[in-house]
């Protein structure tokens, strides 16, 4: 019961990390709304592997929080020297 | 309504496939096409795994007790595309970045317009 | 007793950690600009984390699986911390600053 | 419930991808939508699926797409042509689509024919056959290992195919790479240290867990390129080259290969079919272990590379004209 309340409070936070990340409005703020995303998504399937009584899945949590934290990495090196940064990220908040 | 309840996440994915199929054909961007055709593969993929499951069936991966398992078949021949996919997808960046470097340009119809004027 | 006393904690972990995580989201979506936001979804990351799988851990009882959800944990708390700072340094440098208003609420408090 | 939920979380990233022009946002919007893939893989029970796109999907392709927008160019040009056609297009293929599923069986209906088939034999007969209580890896790696083995060359030609299409442009050893990297930065090189070995650890466990839980060749592979890939982005694309010297990526490359297609060769010669591995040892499980085994081996290795080898090919292209 308390499972289910807290993979569906988990599913409600990604909707709304899901809009910040189609809203934007800068480049950083969908890169940080993918992140969380991740993080959500890892929390998630943690509580759904308990919901449904097969808690030895954990692996593929595990590989997300490492997949994630690369690809995080992997989108700031190119921000690092300003190379993929256009005027309108600058301009808007 | 039973019809609906029946086949929704069929019809699900035939629309995610659609979307893929729509940037492919309508986008006249090089990379955007690859998305696009990455989200229709997504679609088939999910349509064949959603094959596989099994009403009140758990992961193939046996274990003590009697419990039902989903169909493992459809599984492995994801499995394999999935990895198959990826690697498709750096052959087509790979090819982009190629046509880049002669063409200098990436959208379908600067490339079409350079071909022409040859 | 103390079966229950752990499953209330358990529960008591799981719905703070819920109830947190909504609250963080809609921080997230609400904030006026990036810091802020970034301020949310850092903060939920870890702390959020933090008391769902130590719920989850208090559930598992001591096995692999206890082993697994700690190890992501320990992973969560290094990974998104340094994440969230290679982010608010990228974006520092491509020219954000905090804005204005909040500069003026600052100096004035 | 779930699942409906997910779906449409899906659906609304797809039709986001379709309308934004900001190419990198796309990539962003790309990612979320591999990671609910994956979740929608781990609600329909496929969790060997599940790892393996969120490894694949989510990091590497990610990546390699962010590595080719950087090569190009990130805004996306208006379209001048009609959207009426294609959306004309769309819809009338959707719509036949949709006609045909009526004829389907109802999801998740335990009578539909394709669990009639071979489905049955697999989940009662394989981990007596098998020895192997991971019904995919019983399949992927000895059922079907035939099959496997076809997808492995598969990954290994398209390795091969990128890197003859990029080496042309490979920067020269005194030019700066195309890509800057993060290794000035001392946190994250730090943190990044401290967490390659367990990485390489969890790749390991997944190589060898496989037959038990979720894993397997393909997604260790997978899990051992991103480690290095980590390092490459924080330490330095140079150094992550001196480890990885390019003829030891195509010998490694192929070796994978060879060592699956000679375990194929073996069982010939020992009176087997062609990757019958119970000819391996006397009892015939033995024989299944050994096969699987060294067959998961095999994949792990040629993915590794493979995918190293991808990704330092990307990294190091020529950024000028």
């Amino acid at each position: 019961m308390i499972l289910a309340v807290t993979a569906i409070a988990l599913l409600v936070a990604m909707a709304l990390t899901l809009v910040r990340a189609l809203l934007g409005p800068s480049i950083f703020d969908r890169i940080l709304a993918v992140n969380t995303f991740g993080t959500k998504i890892v929390l998630f399937l943690g509580v759904y592997g308990f919901l449904t009584n097969r808690p030895d899945f954990l692996d593929i949590a595990l590989v997300y929080a490492l997949i994630n934290f690369i690809s995080t990495l992997a989108v700031l090196r190119f921000f690092e020297s300003g190379q993929l940064v256009m005027p309108k990220d600058k301009e808007s908040r | 309504m039973s019809t609906f309840i029946d086949l929704y996440n069929y019809w699900i994915f035939i629309f995610l496939m659609m979307v893929g199929f729509y940037i492919v054909i309508s986008q006249g961007n090089l990379v955007k096409k690859i998305i696009g055709l990455n989200i229709f593969q997504t679609a088939v993929f999910l349509l064949y795994i959603s094959m596989g499951k099994v009403k009140g069936g758990t992961a193939p991966i046996i274990m003590a007790g009697d419990v039902s398992y989903s169909n493992p078949l459809p599984h492995v021949l994801i499995l394999t595309a999935i990895v198959v996919g990826v690697a498709t997808t750096a052959l087509a960046m790979a090819l982009i970045i190629r046509i880049r470097k002669a063409y200098g340009t990436i959208e379908e119809q600067d490339i079409h317009e350079q071909d022409a004027s040859l | 007793m103390w079966d229950i006393l752990v499953s209330y904690c358990s529960d008591a972990l799981l719905i703070t950690g819920s109830f947190l995580s909504l609250t963080f989201a809609i921080g997230l979506l609400r904030f006026p600009d990036f810091y802020t936001r970034m301020h949310a979804a850092g903060v939920s990351d870890t702390l959020c984390a933090g008391l769902i799988v130590l719920g989850l851990v208090l559930q598992a009882g001591i096995s692999l699986v206890t082993l697994k959800l700690l190890f992501i944990l320990l992973f969560l708390w290094f990974t998104s911390p340094t994440a969230s700072f290679a982010l608010a340094r990228a974006a520092h440098r491509a020219g954000y600053r905090v804005s204005e208003q909040e500069e003026v609420a600052s100096s004035n408090s | 419930m779930i699942n409906i939920i997910l779906l449409g979380f899906l659906a609304v990233v797809a039709i986001a991808v379709a309308m934004m022009r900001d190419l990198f946002a796309i990539v962003m919007l790309f990612g979320i939508y591999s990671l609910l893939t994956a979740g929608i893989f781990v609600s329909l029970d496929a969790v060997d699926v599940a790892f393996t796109e969120a490894a694949v999907g989510a990091g590497i392709s990610t990546i390699l797409i962010l590595s080719t927008l950087a090569l190009t160019s990130r805004e996306e040009k208006q379209p001048t042509h009609s959207f009426l056609l294609p959306l004309l297009v769309v819809l009338v293929t959707g719509a036949t689509l949709v006609y045909g599923t009526l004829d389907m069986p109802a999801f998740s209906d335990p009578e539909a024919p394709v669990h009639q088939h071979v489905a049955p034999h697999y989940l009662n007969q394989a981990e007596q056959e098998t020895g192997v209580p991971n019904i995919v890896t019983a399949v992927l790696a000895s059922y079907r290992s035939y099959d496997t083995m076809g997808e492995v060359t598969v990954i290994f030609t398209a390795g091969i195919a990128v890197l003859l299409l990029l080496s042309a442009f490979r920067h020269h050893e005194d030019e700066a790479s195309n890509l800057n990297d993060l290794s000035h930065h001392p946190v994250l090189r730090y943190i990044a240290r401290l967490m390659i070995p367990f990485i390489l650890l969890f790749a390991l466990y997944v190589q060898f867990h496989g037959d038990y839980g979720p894993g397997g060749g393909f997604q260790a592979g997978v899990i051992f390129a991103a480690g290095f890939i980590l390092y490459g982005l924080v330490v330095g694309i140079d150094k992550t080259r001196q480890m990885f010297s390019e003829s030891k990526l195509h010998w490694l490359m192929a070796s994978g290969l060879l060592l699956y297609i000679g375990v194929g060769i073996v069982s010939l010669l020992l009176g087997g079919e062609f990757l019958n591995y119970n000819v391996f040892a006397a009892d015939p499980l033995k024989g299944q272990h050994w096969g699987i085994f060294l067959v998961e081996l095999g994949v792990g290795i040629t993915v590794t590379a493979t995918m190293i080898s991808v990704f330092l090919a990307f990294s190091e292209v020529r950024r000028s004209e």
